[in-house]
């Protein structure tokens, strides 16, 4: 499913669309695809799958720890395709990857096979347009969406370049941090929400921090998404067993998708 | 911000404004005869610039060409990292900033940095992986001793590069008032230019040093390359002298066969690491692949994206050197020139001596000796078996 | 050969004809241009000298007054000691000797030693306390590395002075072709004179520079005084500048009142010890007393005669600098200005900062900074209790 | 008695007078007088005794073991002349001393209690007459031997100026090297006392390394007197039973005194 579909649907609800994060392979390879089915059911209108990478530095300690998971347990890029075949079709599925991993896969290579597995689109924390040339041509090639970040400390100028340069919707990375870092209630967000408001029609997803639904709910109030990561992601970290981590997990999405429709 | 396909900014948006302040504020910088002043000032009077050029008389005898040393070992804090810190730490102030971050490796960067950072009483934060912290727990104190916190980093491999990937997460969490005071020509643009330009004192000066004593420029320019900054640093005055032969020198480890090795650009795929577009010892996924060297300051598995770009350009060229012949080649600098040089420098040293052989009778080789090898005893110890009581004195009554 | 009642040559007759020919040799080459010419090129081209001479600012302005230091730490082999080695092992080759031998405590005359050997292509046996051997195995492997020979003395007490002993009693047996290269201001004669006027370079250099930067003289010149010879090498060219006040910091030890101590001119009494009649720690008997300091560079129960001389008759003045005051002033330099000194200059700075309190606000106080910190962070790790893991960084999910 | 007494003695006798070497205070202080005792008994000429020093830079070990093991015993200078009183009379007895514990004590102070106590003269390894002007003085005043050391490397003239301020006798150090040094057949030694000869009448006591009757024999035929230390030390450093000790140094002393006889 497209991106926009998505977006026009939680519009038409009048309300933020709630995305969820899991990197691939993570708890297992079949369970990050029977959690994604999970956060789908409870409802999570997008869904980010991480690529686990050896320097994920826009990351805080839970994501960095579910990707050496994964990697230790031998996860190969590839299998990011596997999953989003798996559960492509109700919701649409982005990667979110560091851009070692797409160029050294192969840049138009990846975009062919992601798209031919269901995916949507990329989200890319270290690739800024400026040095996205292949990336926007393999895009456009392979029809994917593509998200780039806006930050606190963007210039106006920036914003307005990279939201120019995006497509499916733009990423606010809310507070200037890592992932996972308590600040729901930053009053940077809905600033930087603001600004970028400005300079597009672009729906603007809102990340980092979020653990509730009453938080999900402070953020849907100004922003068109609500992107929720390590919280997910600790359902699993916190505990040994998996199923009860999908127990925890249903929850948590439930919650956060009521939170984004109070 | 490329050289080629090679550098660039691959790095949250975060930080972008962040490298355009630094990237104006460096141009700015480099063009204020006052910013310039101080800093060539603060060079000669703090950090024992310029460091001497010293022809090695009796390993010359010994290896049949004229082998020149550029003394950086011999500057404040005992390498040519001081050039770096100072520059930036300037630099620093000068964007009204009250506070630095730098990973660090062995500590060598860390203490570098919490030393400019003591003079010029900025906070300093210091990122060391948790193991290093523990191999290296002088240099921990040392950094203390000046100030600094010291945080152990306990994530992926906790060595440099996991330190490095904390640092570049700090630093988006504080980058209104802190600089992030990379330790190399890598990261993100202007990094590799800003720390090149920082650091290219060491070749401005041997050049008109060597000029001076030969009246005429040296057939090689050798150097280590880990990060690169101090191979960058004599290279650069010497880009476009055409007859001059640079060669950078990489930690080959164990050996370049057995996989275990730093040597990025010989055995290393172009993608990116730590923001910038270069050589890096990857799996096929693009997983960053861990280094190995003796050395800690080449144990890195990036390079800096210049290098990569002289590298391909061919204008360089870059060998590795294992860990036996750059301890061979330490001892020998000892043992004929009273010198005890870092094991870093050691193998830019040893390429040296290698490539010499090849060399017409009497050419000249100017070698960069980065820094001192006080630091690296404990491995001296450990790799020569020093450890051993010597004989006690056993004269008979 | 005598400085007043102190000094002299008290040792066997064996080595009388050895310290004549030294005698003769030094004045020789003291009038030799091209000797002089060859050792001012030594020391620049591979010494790193002249050493600068460096105002700290923020320290001059948390104490009020103006503190030079002259930056010994920033010598090949980090401190005084090069301009001594380099010297006694050119007229060693002067003298046709291939061989030197030396005594060292901490093991950093040693080194030096080891160094210049090396460099000179000599032959080089150290003789080294067991205990010290054991406690300062770095300093041991670096000799080794250098290519010298290292004795470990297992008689007395097995530490400097035993050592020295040691270094005597082989020296007449080697006498013909060895040089003993004694590491400071003491021994017979000529040996506090000689090893006076290879160090006195630091003093004319601190002079010149200071007269070139401030065109005054300091009011003050501060050294610590274990031996002696770094303070007589920056005493000796203002011992004609009657308004320069000259001060000698001796370790206090544990406090000078608990008598664990090696402030040997202000506890001391005139006796003979190691060749000469200086100040010396000894019982009722004239038994030595085995001093107490955290600075193995200054353990010592003896003191050159010329420095005994120099407070016998007023010119200089001795005060003992405890442990306590010593690291504290060395932690004050690391924090405000990013050096890290020996401990021995430690006692040095922290003289000159208690005197500062009493002098008027704006004097100028110039302290040698005789050496350089890295071989004490041992020491350092210790005394600040830095040996506890920092904590790692518990940052939140 | 007086030390040409006993060179009197032993040239009537047409051969080496024996000097016998001990620390006072070793092995105890009790112990020192009986080992005098014993080596004169025995057939020695002259009594060195050594007065224990912290840093005794011209000896080898076995001496600086004797006088370490006296100091730490607590062995006080005064005490020789204690030693000294218990032991005079029979033959001349010198003490070997390093030069700060004179100075220390007052060397007119010494050379007074120790004449009064029935003492020879000093032998004064580390004081050359260059620096000897208030010993020289002392020993006038009361009338003392004065025993200082020519050397293989000591130039004629130097050897001149020397023997001229001995009194007593002349101690030639026949090797480059510290006392126990084993060189007792070292070409040196003849060569340094023709070379001395030829600037004084005073008897020539030659020193270090003897350890048998054969060797000081040897040395004997030319020396005027054979010096023995090391080796009589050792009686004692070997074994933890002092009376097996004197038994061992009586039978040295014997061979010794067999020696210069031959």
């Amino acid at each position: 499913m497209r991106v926009e579909t998505a977006f026009a649907r939680s519009r038409a609800e009048d309300r933020a669309a709630l995305v969820g994060y899991l990197p691939a392979g993570f708890p297992t390879l079949a369970d990050s695809i029977k959690a994604v089915d999970i956060m789908i059911d409870h409802g999570a209108d997008v869904i980010e799958l991480g690529l686990p990478y050896s320097d994920p530095v826009m990351d805080g300690p839970a994501i960095q720890k579910a990707a050496d998971r994964a990697l230790a347990a031998g996860f190969r890029t590839r299998q990011v395709f596997e999953v989003t075949e798996a559960v492509a079709g109700r919701v649409p599925i982005l990667v979110m990857t560091y851009w070692n991993l797409v160029e050294r896969y192969g840049v138009d290579r990846f975009a062919r096979d992601f798209a031919a597995a269901g995916g949507a689109g990329l989200i890319t924390p270290d690739l800024i347009p400026d040095e996205a040339g292949e990336w926007i041509a393999a895009s456009d090639a392979h029809d994917l969406d593509r998200v780039f970040l806006v930050a606190p400390s963007s210039t106006e100028e920036r914003i307005a370049s990279t939201v120019a340069a995006c497509r499916g919707f733009v990423y606010a990375q809310s507070v200037m941090g890592v992932t996972g870092a308590r600040a729901a209630t930053s009053a940077a967000a809905p600033e930087l929400v603001r600004r970028t408001r400005a300079h597009t029609d672009l729906p603007i997803g809102v990340g980092l921090g979020v653990r509730s639904g009453d938080q999900a709910a402070e953020i849907g109030a100004y922003g068109d998404a609500v992107i929720v990561g390590s919280a997910i992601v600790n359902c699993y970290l916190d505990t040994e067993d998996i199923p009860s981590g999908h127990q925890r997990l249903a929850e948590l999405t439930a919650d956060l998708a009521a939170g984004v429709r109070r | 911000g490329h050289w080629g396909e090679f550098g660039g900014r691959f790095v949250p948006e975060a930080l972008i404004s962040a490298l355009e302040e630094l990237e104006a504020a460096h141009a700015e910088s480099q063009g204020d005869p006052a910013f310039l002043a101080e800093l060539d000032r603060l060079g000669r009077e703090y950090g024992n610039l310029p460091s001497p050029l010293y022809l090695a008389e009796r390993l010359s005898e010994e290896t049949g060409v004229e082998v020149w040393l550029k003394r950086e070992d011999l500057n404040h804090t005992g390498a040519h990292k001081i050039r770096n810190v100072l520059g930036q730490a300037l630099l620093t102030k000068r964007m009204g900033k009250t506070r630095i971050i730098a990973e660090t490796g062995a500590g060598q960067h860390g203490v570098a940095s919490a030393t400019a950072a003591a003079y010029f009483g900025l906070e300093c934060t210091v990122y060391m992986g948790e193991e290093d912290t523990r191999r290296q727990a002088l240099n921990v104190a040392r950094m203390r001793l000046l100030g600094a916190e010291v945080v152990p980093v306990t994530t992926g491999s906790r060595t440099l590069k996991d330190a490095m990937n904390e640092a570049l997460r700090e630093w988006v969490a504080s980058v209104d008032h802190t600089h992030y005071l990379i330790g190399s020509v890598g990261g993100p643009h202007p990094f590799p230019m800003l720390v090149r330009d920082y650091c290219r004192g060491i070749g401005d000066e041997a050049r008109a040093q060597f000029l001076e004593r030969t009246g005429t420029l040296p057939d090689v320019v050798a150097a280590c390359v880990g990060g690169g900054s101090n191979a960058m640093g004599i290279f650069t005055a010497f880009l476009g002298d055409e007859d001059v032969r640079l060669y950078g020198f990489e930690a080959g480890g164990d050996g370049y066969d057995t996989g275990r090795h730093a040597a990025t650009i010989t055995a290393g795929q172009v993608g990116v690491l730590h923001g910038a577009r270069t050589f890096v010892l990857q799996d096929e996924d693009g997983q960053t692949i861990e280094s190995h060297s003796i050395s800690a300051g080449l144990d890195y598995p990036g390079v800096g994206p210049e290098h990569a770009h002289l590298a391909a350009t061919g204008r360089a060229a870059y060998e590795p050197v294992d860990d036996a012949e750059a301890m061979a080649a330490l001892e020998k600098l000892a043992r004929t020139e009273g010198i005890i040089c870092a094991i870093e420098s050691a193998h830019g040293l040893a390429g040296a001596l290698r490539l010499a052989k090849s060399l017409e009778p009497g050419s000249r080789v100017l070698v960069n000796l980065s820094g001192r090898g006080d630091k690296d005893m404990g491995n001296v110890v450990e790799y020569f078996g020093f450890e051993g009581e010597p004989n006690a004195k056993g004269e008979d009554a």
